[in-house]
């Protein structure tokens, strides 16, 4: 395991982070957080075909550029920072990975080239009403008929669900357990409606299933293991993703504590400023170290990751809420602003606190996965 | 004895005027000129100035028999809790003779123009700029205000700008009564990150005042400044007992109860800010979530919290009606206010899980759960940040030493500021 | 419900710290800390006779001076302001309150004129080798045999067991429920042992019995109720003594930050060290608020008492920890050294978090009492 | 390719000398006496200077060398830690030629005299003064010393002393090697609040000091002290290494145990310090506490800060190896430690519940759980304060402004301290 970026995972992060200052500035995450789709097909083209972001981690036999987890956290980590509005977490992290775990090779090499060259938005529905991220929580029904599965029940906090051309479902297999099946979103028994979210920067759907044809990905009843990677997966690169907004946070914060003068001085200059800017960075590069390791463990130590990727969601979470919190209170009245971005950031901080499930939630599946 | 005696007196006095005057078919305005006439609109007041001169306990018999009778009393908001006792102490009697009364009978609303962009906790680092005008007889002002609450319908502004620059940062500040419907004034909703406009910016371009509207000397704002600010304080409470609104059939009710909208309008969703401890039982037991011992122990602390806060602010008022020296819990209450609002927020997180995630009709409790996170984070800000509590805290209350001043003492020219 | 002292209170607290601070400075708490009984004869008598505090809440027909609650808690207050080294919490906080919650009349008579007086050091015996502070905890068993009652098994943490002369045992009785029962220090078939305690200034010792003759206290079996009753009262009353302990910290800490100059001023005037002692002082008031309450539900509303007294506990023990730990913090060096008395406070927050069961335990009982 | 070369000769060098050389039966002085005259026990040393003039590559090579051969090597302590490459630095030839063949022999152990009560985390507002004597050629010392291990044995003091007050503080400081053996000097152990008495007090009563043995310039002490805090922060490191005492049979080796244990004594409290995160699991599992969620809960958040503190050290040492800028990770270890101690020392109170009432014999793992309650608050404050350190992670790795220094300027005579 490698515990300092290589010169290419350097040189990754350099280009994506340019091309989303560019591409990605407050003003036009505040243009797109209030578009119903919530984001630019222009960009999100460019990120596909010029920078292959899509595929990153896909193989390439599958259409991707075959690099691992670490660079698709690196990845994520940059868009994080600039709050892209983009489908790229449901369709890579959530989507793909799901694929990658459960489907044939048939299936992949037919599902993932779209998704890897970013002409397929596809997302990944777990999640219920009941709001669990676990597979006892799924109730969801498929039932194989004389013309092959249909598919029954609801499906909630579905990240672009709205938008997404495929679907990835994980729904109860009567009799047999666990099975994750694939439709495409204008299928017919399938309405979906648009959720009016916390986080504008990141659009959620609720999904209505009445009987709507499937198919299943690999086969049907088994996909257990697969459906708890790929929400292990989508920890660790959730992790990563918090980590470039909460660093983004630290940059502003500290930039204006050393320009903004009261009392006659930088507010930086204060000791209740200093340390509070202190304790932020000391939370920060807690999250970054756990946050990397878990896309490292993802990449080369699949037995690791499962608590890795738990332990890495909660702390990730709790520091990017912390550090969203501290960074509005040192920005002061004017951080309580709509101009001021920081809001932007800590809707998305106190989203993705509870996207995938919260702390608590992970520290108690830390616990079990520890053997504690 | 003769206390009893002239508060019988008074009842009665009060009393009769009212089943005379009181007519809720008045318009509200022909209502408060009366109450302006008989002074019993603001009985504590001075006799000269719409007022009987009565002290505080008997003025509270007025307000007594005003209850008892239905009758409507002097506006909400900020001319009577902050602009009419500021003048009443440190204006002209000229001044006096031209505010008061608009501000008694309500068609005179006021706004308050103190802090700025660049002068948040530090409101003494203002930098509006107030300059004599050739002929002498104006101010032409120049700068920008914030988090002023009604400056869009407001008819004068509360507003502090430095005439002196070569004085100490204190001392060159003046306060005027500014006239707002003017081509120089000109004020703008700002909107906050929980999406509400309760405040607006306020641009002042060669804006001009009167020097006679100086609320007392020139060069002496600061002083009159935090008597304004001692009454905002109270202030608060002040809205709330002004959002009682009479349930009366009316012309004169149905006007008022207008008039309370448009004050309280700004506040709707101070309640969430607080934190909403009120909703977290019912909302564990709701959701289930209450059977979590994780969830229980949270819970647990957070409702501590808030009753211990309670029973502190108790003991405060305990010892003040006592005439006991204050003791430290009277200062801390803000601070409180921060902690149960960021514990009410992550408490309600950890009760609505991925509900958290929705907002609007789709959120839990119609929004309101979503509103209480994006608004809380104003409560720690507002009014004195908890960092500025601390220090009074620690200095006023424990006695530790402030830290060194390096603006207090020299010309406010030479004084490091925020470049605008 | 009263929300101030009255003057008699004020004149009481005067009294008692006027006492407290000539007869219990540090010199003496860290002389008799080290002495087996942990406590000053002489001292002891003046504060029965002369002050007449074992008595304080007892009634006049039982030899007391019967006030209520809330006295008992003001003098427990300064007593844990000086660190008093005495018997005082176990005989009158503990064994006496049993005595008035579980006793018949005729035993109360019997027992309680020596408690009041300072004639007879008494303590209760509830928590076992397990630890733990709850009803169902006790498996120390009471047998009815030819010869009246006898106890066999262990006690444990028990406060002052080793020295006291009476001691209330809560037994289990063999198929109907709890009974509390009273025997000598000296009994036959009972064994002391002194415990090397972490706070070297509250004693606590293990007792075995074997079959040790015992006199039951009120109806044998039914004592469930007087136990938790007891138990609730001694919490308010720890929490009230934690109150004093805190505030003398407080005290100590803005004293030094006040006197204490580093870099040419006093480290006082350092925010990072002014809003510590801003934090201090918040958690006290709510602390004090707490017990004070807690006291005033013991006197006049009973109802209320089970959940406040759970609260005022877990809040108490949390404030006081967080106090002296600060409060080290602050002394810095100095303050970790054996000399500064800081420490001396720091031992006794700490063993008094988990005394009567730790803040945890407490705020469990306080969900369970408030119906959530 | 060349290096490579002299590693292989260097190999084959001190390969033979130690055969020929290294015998276990010698008294541990007559061997370092040896290791001193061939260099070979501080190769990285000037050859002039008991060493080597190795690169640090080479020396490595040396030390693999010597551990084949289960060869002793020089002591460990503050003289090999600190003392020596401070005189090698900033000392005189005069004092290299005196001090340093003691220091690598063992026969001269050496303790720090830095703080004072009156100057903890402000070491260069210490107040010991020394003044010349009539004669001009010997100091004369008086003042109180504080935090000095093994000063009790030690042969010689690195003594920071005030020699000019009318300049600013970091330039009237001088360094001085201080014969501890004299009556003006008495130290007295110190004890602490868990009842260990790791270190000094050391009393400086018209102690005398040669001019000579000033290390560095008179008045340049504070350049030479930062050269010896610099050597600190890696030397409890070596302590460690030292107190890998080889198993070996044969005076030597009995004579180097015995040596470490003297070394290794005062710290025998230090992993409670840290609070023993490395006991809860299987604390709580022989509790039984793991059944409980709330108890898991706080686990898990320990674990989880414990272990990514490690993952972040592993980056911090990687980017050093690959001779990157350090990134912010490398300085926070102190405050990671601090919170980690605190934690575990809740932790640990959770799992025991009553048992944490007790110590020694009677307490959990025979006293273990109480020592680290009453140890860990040493954490935070000991080798620099978390306030301390906060102040340098803001203003040096986020280059925040440092807040207004009050006494950098000033004479030291003017600047305000403790009364004694």
């Amino acid at each position: 395991m490698r515990w300092s970026p290589s010169e290419e995972q350097d040189e990754l992060r350099r280009l994506v982070r340019r091309f989303l200052e560019e591409k990605s500035p407050a003003s036009e995450v505040r243009r797109l957080m209030e578009t119903p789709e919530g984001y630019e097909p222009g960009v999100w083209k460019q990120l596909s075909q010029e920078l292959g972001l899509p595929g990153v981690h896909i193989p390439e036999k599958y259409g991707g550029q075959g690099l691992g987890f670490v660079e698709l956290a690196i990845a994520l980590e940059e868009m994080g920072r600039a709050l892209l509005c983009a489908p790229y977490f449901a369709s890579v992290a959530l989507a793909a990975n799901a694929i990658l775990n459960a489907g044939t090779e048939a299936e992949k090499s037919a599902l993932l080239p779209g998704i890897a060259a970013g002409e397929t938005l596809a997302t990944l529905a777990v999640a219920e009403p009941n709001g669990r991220w676990d597979a006892g929580g799924i109730e969801l029904e498929a039932r194989r008929g004389t013309g092959g599965w249909t598919l029954s029940g609801e499906k909630s906090f579905v990240v672009d669900g709205a938008t997404a051309e495929l679907i990835v479902v994980a729904a109860r297999v009567a009799g047999s357990g666990l099975g994750l099946f694939h439709l495409r979103g204008g299928a017919d028994g399938l309405a979906r409606r648009p959720l009016v979210a916390l986080d504008p920067t990141r659009k959620l759907a609720r999904l209505t299933f009445k009987g709507a044809r499937a198919e299943s990905l690999g086969e049907a009843g088994g996909a257990a293991p697969a459906l708890e990677k790929t929400l292990d997966q989508a920890s660790a690169l959730l992790a990563n993703e918090m980590v470039g907004g909460a660093q983004k946070l630290l940059d502003m914060t500290v930039e204006y504590a050393k320009t903004r003068v009261q009392f006659g001085r930088p507010i930086g200059s204060f000791q209740a400023i200093k340390h509070k800017c202190a304790d932020m960075l000391m939370a920060l590069e807690l999250a970054r170290s756990s946050a990397y390791y878990a896309a490292a463990c993802a990449d080369g130590a699949p037995d690791e990751l499962p608590a890795v990727a738990s332990l890495a969601k909660a702390q990730g979470s709790d520091a990017y809420l912390e550090l969203a919190a501290e960074s509005i209170q040192i920005h002061g009245g004017l951080g309580f602003t709509w101009e001021q971005d920081v809001h932007l950031y800590f809707k998305r901080a106190k989203a993705s606190e509870v996207l995938l499930g919260d702390p608590t939630y992970h520290r108690e599946l830390l616990a079990q996965r520890w053997g504690i | 004895m003769g206390d009893r005696m002239d508060a019988e007196s008074v009842r009665r006095e009060v009393r009769a005027w009212l089943e005379a005057s009181w007519n809720p078919d008045l318009s509200l305005v022909e209502w408060r000129k009366r109450l302006a006439d008989s002074g019993w609109g603001c009985p504590a007041w001075p006799v000269e100035w719409l007022g009987r001169g009565l002290s505080v306990s008997l003025a509270d018999v007025v307000a007594e028999e005003f209850e008892r009778a239905g009758a409507v009393g002097t506006p909400g908001g900020g001319g009577m809790t902050l602009a009419a006792p500021t003048i009443l102490e440190h204006g002209s009697d000229d001044l006096k003779r031209r505010l008061l009364r608009g501000i008694v009978t309500g068609e005179h609303t006021w706004c308050q123009l103190f802090s700025e962009p660049g002068s948040g906790s530090d409101l003494a680092g203002l930098t509006t700029r107030a300059e004599l005008s050739p002929d002498g007889d104006e101010f032409i002002v120049n700068g920008q205000k914030l988090w002023s609450t009604s400056a869009h319908h407001a008819k004068y502004g509360m507003l502090l700008a430095r005439t002196n620059w070569d004085v100490p940062k204190h001392r060159g500040i003046t306060y005027f009564a500014l006239e707002m419907h003017q081509p120089g004034v000109v004020a703008k909703p700002l909107r906050q990150m929980n999406g509400h406009a309760s405040f607006n910016e306020v641009f002042l371009n060669d804006a001009r005042v009167p020097v006679a509207n100086a609320i007392g000397e020139v060069g002496n704002g600061w002083t009159v400044a935090l008597a304004t600010l001692a009454h905002e304080r109270r202030s608060f409470d002040a809205l709330r007992a002004a959002a009682r609104s009479t349930k009366g059939k009316g012309r004169a009710y149905d006007e008022q109860r207008a008039e309370v909208a448009e004050i309280m309008a700004p506040y709707t969703w101070y309640p969430q800010r607080a934190g909403r401890a009120d909703l977290i039982v019912e909302r564990a037991k709701a959701t289930g979530r209450n059977r979590d011992p994780v969830v229980r122990q949270e819970i647990a602390k957070l409702l501590s919290l808030a009753r211990s806060t309670e029973w502190t602010a108790r003991r405060a008022k305990a010892a003040r009606v006592l005439g006991r020296p204050p003791g430290p819990e009277g200062s801390l209450g803000k601070l409180y206010a921060s902690e149960i609002a960021r514990a009410c927020s992550r408490v309600h997180t950890l009760i609505s899980g991925s509900d958290s995630l929705l907002a609007g009709a789709d959120g839990p409790l119609d929004g309101i759960i979503a509103e209480i996170l994006v608004s809380v984070p104003a409560v720690s800000i507002a009014g004195g940040t908890d960092e500025i509590q601390r220090n009074i805290v620690s200095e006023r209350v424990l006695g530790l030493p402030k830290d060194p001043q390096t603006d207090a003492e020299r010309a406010f020219r030479d004084v490091p500021r925020n470049r605008r």
